[in-house]
């Protein structure tokens, strides 16, 4: 009997974090749909740096496919980069943010879904889009696959970081360069992966490693980084 | 006797070298309606939000029902209700929805009440506005709306009033008393003349902060 | 609280009065002065004068004297810093926190000397300044991370806040020092692998690993005056208004 | 007969097809207080904000000193001290570099007297903390301390009373009214319960709204 | 006598015209002197393309020779379309434009002055720091000075077209978008003149015509934008 009534409290328990889980994604993911801002920005970001970048530098098909697997690794991290600051500034300044801590719901679940609708509206359009920045700078075709495979795993580490980054900086009033600070220097191992796997997608080497090594980051990140998130959040709030 | 259920402890905080309270003590229990008071910059909003556990920016001890609230921290949460400068209140999203958020974020929050609440404090009929179309006080009413949807026993609210017209703050004052009888603790500050005027216990900071 | 108290040393909770960790860290300070000061003296003379030249590179490979200690003392630091910050979120230590607020400054010196020398012997050995090698990246980070610590303490005004944020970024900041020390074995890449390893002796030769070990230790010795230094000029700054720093300040 | 300064004709006002006020017409003379009454939502602020000029979303006709306010636009800003919901101060600039900023955005301001009006408000001792550390009253006391500043005769006041403690309140009426002594006018609203209630002039909304 | 009092009554307007650009100047770059981040991010963001992008495309020398013009160029472009939406967001949130709107004074001088003060947070440093992005990116000498001279003369430029999205955005809740769709296609001739002065100063081709272009548009840019972006704001406000 006694385990029946545990098993049955366990059950509603899961249930009541999933049903937070969702409350939290849906909120957010309404809010970036009124705001359109957030929704798009990161993606005309992408999309601008991929016009401007051959109108700036050089048209020329040849040297756009050299380039290509880099700038658009290049973009997507900027992109991200620069929407990373606003993941909780928005909550913190209307006090919202106060709120979710003052909640007796687990902190670690509200930031993973909070984290998560952010990757929804930069990563995951990103790695959507990024075929047709491919074409337009003239990716061959063998690199397709690789440079969505690298985003889809790569994008969703980017975010988990740079949520990091945000949450130790959402209390000070001089957020943007230090996010940046914080945040690039645990970037770069995964640009670098990530660029990697797409030159040795176009050049047809073996992309296994470079995956394997992607999804390492983005488990290490998904498990360590929505701790290290909760705990600059308190930390932020109570200065 | 009355249980107690905040109980503090030797609080002393500063601010900048301005010391604002020096072994401050006292002990809220259930049944009790306690007005912080100060004049500005006395450090009402500073003790709330240390007692609400949002800053550690202090020394002392703070114990919720004998236990140190450090300990208890997710037994405190479930029973308190938090009301800030800031309401919480999103702009972008409509009175419900701010509320159906309030509702998940805080399990023992019954979801159906919240048209009921909404209407309770004049809102019925902007359910579906965006809350940056209301006016300032109405924009306050949609956070003051958890005052009728939540079960928490600890009430702190700073400065509820703010912007409300005449006719919410009475009600809103019974709401305080009301909730009292029923067991809870209301903490609270306001710069407002109260009609309950006799009922509540007063906390005044001025004659605590050091020189 | 108390159940804490009961598996925990005595010293671990004096080293909490700041007062304490002040005096004890003003006893060991000359003793380590002194043997920093030997072997940085010794090494050196040792290292320049009478160690043998490398049988490829010549006289340029003496650098390794600082290269190596200093890239090894930036690790060091690194996890002495996340460690004190850990103990500071965890148990508010604020003597822990002192010391980590004074290890990134050290740390970051450190990271930069080695960035510094490896440069300059990567330029004769390899051909250039700067490769993007994995342990040269993940050193390059190493030093960007000392600096967002340092910068994350300089922006935020209240210092018990900055030291629990910085104590957040350092920790997840650990990530970054196995990858330091393995990346030479992952990824078979241009820079030296381990010379000291604990299960095996050095395949160099011993004149030339000798005063390396005691050049090593000098860099050791000398951090350990610098923080303890430091972070006595910090509990000093921090307990202002303390009685007995009063007293100490007045006594002078 | 004393001169009327605004005279409002046959306003008309909505807001996603809820009418605010319609066929609204008043006079505001030099040496009157007029308090604009209403309950939240009623369109206070969203007359004051017309009659500052902020807004242009009505219809109607605004006069000032008997001629349209378009067509003597600077004029009318030369005369006007506007203080809104959102107080207008700086957070990361000093209480003092707040009004310096005010001053040299008003000809006939004097920069000097900032100090005393900071004294006046009570923030003396903070003029170099920055605003963003200072209480919430501490901050609408900055943008308060523009009354002692300027030599506007008309002041339009959305709530100027937000957060302010009592002793702040009492000095702020008699301010209004020493103002309409000196032949100024002042325009306002407030939840407040006022000490000088017969001095003042009233402009009820609720009696004005469409249905 | 009449005339006097006129002369004297002008020469004192306009001294306090001078007082009010110099007090905005001032304040403007106060603001971001103390909040470090609209100071810095511009930069940074400069900084973090001259980084990555040899981290990601390719770090050899000749291949970074050649797109360099370009990639300081775009990197110019997006670093004030970036820092453009904060312009007037700010001021808008806390109440400060109202007041600045509701001031006597002329609005097209507070909003040139505004302009000037965020010019000399972006385009600036920007120009100042091209030289060293040069270097990292192997810039040959000799486009050097071309590279700042384009960007001494095109980067007020876009701050002046930024300021007029940013002026027509401010009162909407979804800014960030809408004001790269509105000014990038005014952007575009600045890059294309910037990166072909720098082209040709690196060749050895005559460069005086570009200078020129690029002299013109901001001319026009100077007597013009300062009125849109003051009917802009009124309009912004008032909604
Ligand atoms: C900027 C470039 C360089 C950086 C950032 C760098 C970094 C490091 C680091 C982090 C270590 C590890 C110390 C440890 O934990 O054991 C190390 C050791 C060492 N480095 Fe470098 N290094 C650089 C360039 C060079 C160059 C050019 C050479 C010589 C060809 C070199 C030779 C060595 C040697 C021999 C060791 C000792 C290996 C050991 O005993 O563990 N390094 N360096
Ligand atoms: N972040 C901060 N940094 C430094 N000092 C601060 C900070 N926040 C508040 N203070 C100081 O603490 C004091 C108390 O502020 P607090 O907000 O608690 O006042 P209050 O009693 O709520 O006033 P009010 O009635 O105006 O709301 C003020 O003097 C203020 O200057
Ligand atoms: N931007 C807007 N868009 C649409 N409707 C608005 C907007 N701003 C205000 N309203 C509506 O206009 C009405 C009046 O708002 P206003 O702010 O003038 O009220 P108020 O009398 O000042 O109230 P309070 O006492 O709460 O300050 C409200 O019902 C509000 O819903
Ligand atoms: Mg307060
Ligand atoms: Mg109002």
């Amino acid at each position: 009997m006694e385990q029946i009534v545990t098993k049955e409290q366990s059950k509603s328990a899961d249930e009541s974090v999933l049903n937070l889980f969702w409350a939290v994604l849906k909120r957010d993911l309404m809010l970036a749909y009124r705001k359109k801002s957030d929704l798009f920005n990161p993606l005309i970001f992408f999309l601008m740096v991929a016009t401007l970048f051959p109108l700036g530098v050089s048209p020329e098909p040849d040297f756009l496919a050299e380039v290509a697997p880099g700038v658009v690794w290049v973009a997507a991290l900027l992109a991200t980069l620069l929407s990373m600051d606003s993941l909780f500034r928005s909550d913190f300044e209307d006090g919202t943010l106060e709120q979710t801590l003052l909640s007796p719901q687990p902190l670690f679940i509200v930031v993973l879904a909070k984290v998560l609708a952010h990757w929804m509206m930069s990563g995951l359009p990103l790695t959507l889009l990024a075929p047709l920045l491919g074409v337009m700078l003239f990716l061959p075709a063998e690199g397709m696959s690789g440079l969505m495979m690298s985003l889809l795993l790569g994008t969703p580490t980017l975010s988990l970081i740079g949520a990091i980054g945000a949450a130790l900086t959402v209390g000070l009033r001089k957020g943007g360069v230090l996010i940046s600070l914080l945040v690039l220097p645990l970037y770069i191992p995964v640009l670098i992966f990530g660029t990697s796997a797409v030159q040795a997608a176009v050049t047809g080497l073996p992309l296994a490693g470079f995956f394997a090594l992607l999804g390492a980051m983005l488990a290490l990140g998904f498990v360590m980084a929505p701790l290290a998130i909760s705990a600059a959040l308190r930390i932020s709030v109570s200065g | 006797m009355s249980t107690s259920l905040v109980q503090v402890e030797n609080l002393f905080c500063e601010r900048d070298e301005r010391v604002l309270f020096e072994d401050l003590s006292f002990t809220a229990s259930a049944g009790e309606v306690i007005q912080v008071e100060g004049q500005n910059g006395s450090g009402k909003t500073t003790l709330l939000r240390i007692l609400s556990g949002l800053s550690n920016n202090f020394e002392g001890d703070i114990f919720w029902k004998g236990q140190p609230v450090a300990d208890v921290r997710d037994d405190f949460f479930r029973e308190l209700l938090y009301f800030g400068h800031h309401p919480g209140v999103k702009a972008v999203l409509t009175p419900e929805e701010n509320l159906q958020w309030y509702a998940a974020m805080h399990p023992g929050v019954d979801g159906g009440l919240i048209n009921g609440a909404l209407d309770k404090v004049g809102l019925c009929g902007y359910e579906d506005s965006p809350c940056h179309t209301l006016s300032a006080g109405q924009n306050r009413r949609v956070s003051l709306a958890r005052l009728y949807l939540s079960h928490a026993k600890l009430w702190i609210l700073d400065e509820p009033f703010t912007a409300i017209d005449k006719k919410g703050v009475a009600e809103k004052e019974q709401l305080m008393l009301d909730h009292a009888d029923r067991g809870g603790c209301v903490i609270f500050t306001t710069h407002h003349e109260l009609a309950i005027g006799e009922n509540i216990r007063r906390l005044n900071l001025d004659e605590l902060a050091g020189t | 609280m108390s159940e804490k108290k009961k598996w925990l040393p005595r010293w671990f909770y004096q080293l909490a009065s700041p007062r304490w960790s002040y005096d004890i860290m003003g006893k060991l300070l000359p003793g380590f002065a002194l043997v920093a000061l030997i072997s940085l003296v010794v090494g050196t003379i040792w290292a320049l004068l009478y160690a043998p030249a490398d049988y490829q590179q010549g006289n340029s490979f003496r650098i390794i004297y600082i290269h190596v200690p200093s890239a090894i003392l930036a690790q060091s630091c690194y996890m002495l810093m996340a460690v004190a910050g850990a103990i500071g979120l965890i148990w508010k230590m604020k003597v822990a926190d002192m010391v980590a607020k004074s290890c990134a400054p050290i740390g970051a010196t450190m990271a930069i000397l080695a960035l510094a020398t490896g440069a300059i012997w990567g330029k004769p050995t390899w051909g250039s300044w700067w490769v993007w090698d994995a342990r040269l990246t993940s050193m390059l980070i190493l030093l960007f991370l000392y600096l967002g610590v340092v910068a994350l303490h300089s922006a935020i005004e209240s210092e018990a806040t900055a030291a629990q944020s910085a104590a957040v970024l350092a920790l997840v900041g650990l990530v970054n020092i196995p990858i330091i020390k393995y990346s030479v074995d992952w990824w078979n890449t241009l820079h030296q692998p381990a010379t000291f390893k604990l299960t095996e002796r050095p395949a160099m030769a011993p004149e030339m690993w000798m005063p390396l070990l005691v050049m090593v230790i000098g860099f050791y010795c000398f951090f350990a005056v610098s923080l303890m230094m430091r972070t006595r000029n910090e509990i000093l700054i921090r307990e202002r208004r303390s009685s007995w720093v009063k007293e100490l300040v007045g006594k002078q």
